[in-house]
């Protein structure tokens, strides 16, 4: 899950990361108060889950409380990637010397933490990457060991020249690396790191991500989430226990197993037409979640045909058949279904939704044409 | 033949008295799996039933599950915080094979058991992972045992029921399978499409290999760099996803487009690029086999 | 360096290992308070860096602060194993169901922490281990993982049968580790960890030893050091930064190097003599600790005569043989000293000691026979 | 020939610019030793002035050093509260032999760094050791170079000044040395007794060993038995610390008598068990390496 980078300043503040005092502000007048309390010129800053702020226009310098006022209530509101920005950071302006790049991820490849530093700051790593990957530099972390002083001091090192700063970013890599382990991140990132002209090293971004696995022994983190920042039916997706992810199609798939939820959205696809969304009801047997899933795809005005694709292993097709029938119970649904059932308790399945007036096919792709074409007609 | 498990595998199931733990292990049971110890910390001692007549101990932990039963491969079910160290007890304890079923353990527990695990030189498949089954000799974790058959096709997959999906109809069309291993759909995992493909390929009855790959890191590419260059029998390959957007988890946690990387469009080609008949249906898969085998 | 057992506790406590509460007193005033405070039934307990206490009298149990009060006054100024008795721990009794033993240390030959657990506390682990090894479970640490959790079950495991018990000593063993790691401990021991009839699981006795290179980061603990507890000669000497023991025998020996040290004490006793010290000067070239040395040397009545014996690798001879003259002529030495000088700068050396009326010898040997006859006739 | 250095050992100082580490690399250059970098972090690009007219360079870290200088040996110099990292530091950057020169390095620390240093499959010689030296080709670390001369004799000890009066006496008989090494007196060390006398059984000139060990530890009995099942050329041993007192620390923080473990009594019996001619004092030893070589 992504933060925002006021959640992620406070997680680096904690680790010791020199981050510049800010607060957040949901109005014009909030943003004018911390603007005169930080002295007056401010960097007003768009609190969204995309990139690109900047060049969106969310991120905005003033030059005084009233200034900071008029840019916050320019911001607020404003879309940003299809997001409603909800909150600004007010923060002072630093005079910047010099902008570096400080990050650590997880290296799938290695299965490790791996570091990537580059004194080309301020800009997209991956960008970067690609035109001069020689202002790259990369430590892969040994999980058995954590970073070693003598690994950070030389990410530190290809930084910066002058001893002193090399001392100042040495202390901040480390504690970048930790916040990432006590946080189960699966990024961290300063960019950029700066030096202001009195040679302090400073974190003026930051960017985090965190493993929503771990939010069970990180309570306050998990209290980090922003449901603004998500369509609400993915909110009660999760609170469903559902994988949901909206997409903006007509078909609405509704699979057990993230695989053949995957291959059914290709499917219907590749018979000409598009999913409305990824829905995974798992493994579990439990027809409340098939309930909470038609729901769910119902709630979307786009969907044109419900398309129901389950492989009964553990999964039992006649739990499933029965949630279908419990939510058509429960709520109106005037969109047309079609059910694709094999495997454990076919039979069952089957004549549970004959009774309740449903017909079943056992083959998938027959099935997807079938919702594809449906969709199309409506 | 098969590979990694077959009738001499002996299985311990760590969380064995746990709703899923429990019931998967009756399915194995019935399956045929030997199944000869369970592990749930607290109580050791207790017998679990498995039916068949079957009487299964239950040990506070897998060292006296090994220690006392010849354990050799183990199949962990326990809940996602203790998922991690459930492996590294299993990894400790000396079995030769752990297969982690369970889902959402979190990554950086992983990048330290995986460390252990190849410490202790131990095969892990997972986590959040189906398991493996050899049909007709063995099976351990959740593949359902009925929509497979014995024959010459070695099935990979990073999915559950997709690979169900495949399977099942190889085995309607009565092409039966030497192992079917799901390597689970986490961005960290033990047992990878390359190890898999290995061992596909000293296995002199595996006459030809499904792949079935999703979107999300490169193993997928590398598997198919691998096969270019070493794999002799017909490959049939499947990428789900390529309809998934970037920068969204699509049910797997691995299955993330990040960046320019892991896209199914640059695995389809590198498949394509490798000699793998890629299968743009489910349903292909089965005909491309079956052209592979000369049937 | 040992500490206190009431210093141990802390660490304990701290780690969040279950300590009963307690106090230390200097004096019987103070222990009769402290019992008053505690609900009158306590133990009394000497504080002193020896091994069986209890069997020399100095643990005493108490019904009532009166009693605590003529126990703290009996055990005050007691002498353990050649130890003064000057601080006591107050601590309540606990009613006892069953004593374990749970230790960890560093095991040389493994180069990592080694557990041993026993279900047969309460009396010396390395008796346990010679008449009922198979009562002691050992587990070595890979110091690149730490104590992983099912190490700590497993030996929790061991002790007891009652899942809520086991829960409990995963837990300690678990802190246990964390206090051993936190401050660089050689050795971290709770013995006895008892049950009480309510089912509780506690740390009873804890006896704790520090890796004093690592007092640089543990300020701390190094002020746990308790000057009474050695020697005053032992404090001296460490301070000036000298590796000294005190011995009972008459040849005051000053060497530099630890081998060569130990070396010439054998060759003393070989002789027929009794070195009366081990005394490394290390390989500094500091004449001030060669008069340190000296002062320490010469404050022993026992010293009948003093053996320099220097090979000069690093230490330059003639900086030894400054040293010599140097505290001659500070103190007034009337002890016979003689003195074996080679290698590095002999020759200056010779003559520095030949112009203060010193001879010096080129043969270890020849030396310690010389010594050890000048100490047998005085 | 010569165990573990040669004239092609190249060395790289870390600590250079520091009291010991500047006296000492004065010292090796002075003996021949190659030494061909420096590090001291934040002093990189400095230029060190080691006599003769050498003119080392000084890097902020040792991957720079050995990528710049192919250097393929470290000493360490640096205080003990940086001298583990600093170890790690050396074994990350791919030197194949690492001397600990450090002394009081906190043990725990070192339990870290011999893992890694094992993980990269680096030999480390120390901490708190006096190096070694191959008489007439290289020496790395603090032994005087001139109580030493070519010859046939390989010594391994735990003690430094020991070492050299051992040493200088062999010396002063016409009896030269193979090689010297000073394995260190840490509970936690590096190469021990076995790994040396493995290294001079291999070596073709070494036709006599000495052993020096102290109280405190096992090593010495490992190595004892190790000679008895392996070494075919004549050994002799000294045990320092017969007088010592059990529980102190006799200087050295691995000379100590825990228990019934590590006495001077129990080595010397292991010794004489294993065919050890023991010297009973120092000066015995000369006699007995004589002895052993026929002359």
């Amino acid at each position: 899950m992504d933060i925002h980078e006021y959640q992620a300043k406070e997680l680096f503040t904690e680790a010791g990361i020199p981050v510049p005092p800010g607060e957040v502000a949901t109005t014009a007048d909030e943003a004018e108060d911390i603007a005169r309390r930080l002295g007056g010129r401010v960097v007003v800053k768009a609190q969204v889950h995309a990139g690109g702020r900047g060049k969106a226009g969310g991120v905005k310098l003033a030059d005084s409380p009233e200034a900071a006022r008029e840019y916050a209530s320019a911001i607020l509101g404003m879309e940003i990637k299809e997001l409603i920005v909800k909150k600004v950071l007010v923060t002072p302006v630093e005079d910047i010397v010099s902008e570096a790049y400080v990050g650590v991820l997880i290296d799938r490849a290695n299965q490790a933490p791996l570091f990537m530093v580059s004194p080309e700051g301020g800009v997209d790593i991956e960008q970067v990457a690609e035109t001069n990957p020689d202002a790259i530099r990369k430590q892969s972390v040994d999980p058995r060991y954590g970073l070693l002083p003598h690994q950070a001091y030389a990410l530190a090192d290809f930084l910066y020249d002058d001893p002193k700063l090399v001392r100042q970013a040495t202390k901040i890599v480390g504690q970048l690396y930790d916040a990432f382990t006590k946080n189960s991140c699966s990024l961290a990132e300063i960019n950029p790191l700066i030096v202001t002209p009195q040679g302090e090293v400073k974190a003026i971004d930051a960017k985090v991500s965190i493993d929503e696995n771990a939010f069970y022994r990180l309570p306050r983190v998990e209290a980090y989430r922003d449901l603004d920042a998500e369509p609400e039916s993915e909110s009660r997706a999760r609170e469903a226990e559902l994988s949901y992810v909206k997409l903006d199609g007509n078909v609405g798939c509704c699979v057990n197993g993230a695989g053949l939820a995957m291959a059914t959205m290709d499917l219907v696809k590749y018979y000409g037409g598009e999913p409305a969304n990824f829905l995974d009801i798992g493994g579990s047997s439990n027809p409340d979640k098939v309930v909470a899933a038609l729901q769910i795809i119902t709630a979307d005005p786009s969907v044109k045909a419900i398309l129901f694709n389950i492989f009964g292993g553990i999964t039992r097709c006649d739990d499933v058949a029965n949630g279908i029938v419990e939510a058509t119970r429960r709520i109106d649904i005037k969109t047309p279904i079609v059910i694709r059932l094999t495997g454990t308790n076919e039979a069952e399945a089957l004549e549970i939704l004959g009774e309740a007036g449903f017909s079943a096919h056992t083959s998938m792709d027959e099935v997807v044409q079938k919702a594809v074409q449906i969709a199309a007609q409506a | 033949m098969s590979v990694f498990i077959d009738q001499s595998t002996r299985v311990v199931v760590q969380g064995i008295t746990g709703r899923d733990g429990s019931f998967h292990t009756h399915q194995m049971v019935a399956y045929g799996t030997q199944v000869v110890a369970g592990v749930t910390p607290g109580k050791g001692g207790q017998t679990f039933e498995a039916g068949n007549g079957a009487r299964i101990p239950v040990f506070n932990t897998v060292e006296a599950a090994v220690r006392e039963t010849g354990a050799n491969a183990s199949a962990i079910y326990v809940p996602p915080p203790f998922a991690a160290s459930a492996i590294m007890e299993a990894a400790d304890a000396g079995v030769a094979l752990i297969v982690g079923i369970t889902e959402g353990v979190p990554v950086q527990d992983m990048m330290t058991a995986s460390a252990l695990v190849q410490d202790k030189g131990v095969r892990l498949l997972g986590p959040n992972c189906p398991g493996l089954i050899s049909p007709g000799k063995s099976k351990v974790g959740i593949i359902p045992g009925e929509i497979t058959i014995p024959g010459p096709v070695g099935v990979v997959s990073r999915s559950g029921t997709l690979t169900y999906e495949a399977v099942n109809q190889l085995t309607q069309a009565g092409i039966g399978q030497t192992t079917c291993v799901g390597i689970g759909g986490d961005p960290i995992i033990g047992t990878d499409f390359i190890d898999c493909l290995e061992a596909f390929a000293a296995d002199g009855e595996t006459e030809a290999v499904v792949i079935i790959g999703e979107i999300g890191g490169t193993d997928e590419q590398d598997a198919a760099r691998w096969v270019k260059d070493n794999l002799n029998v017909p490959v049939v390959g499947f990428i789900a996803g390529q309809t998934a957007p970037p920068g969204r988890t699509m049910g797997h946690a691995g299955a993330i487009i990040s960046g320019s990387e892991g896209t199914a469009d640059e695995k389809i080609r590198t498949f394509k690029e490798s000699g793998i008949a890629v299968a743009e249906r489910p349903v292909d898969i089965r005909d491309l086999v079956k052209e592979g085998l000369g049937l």
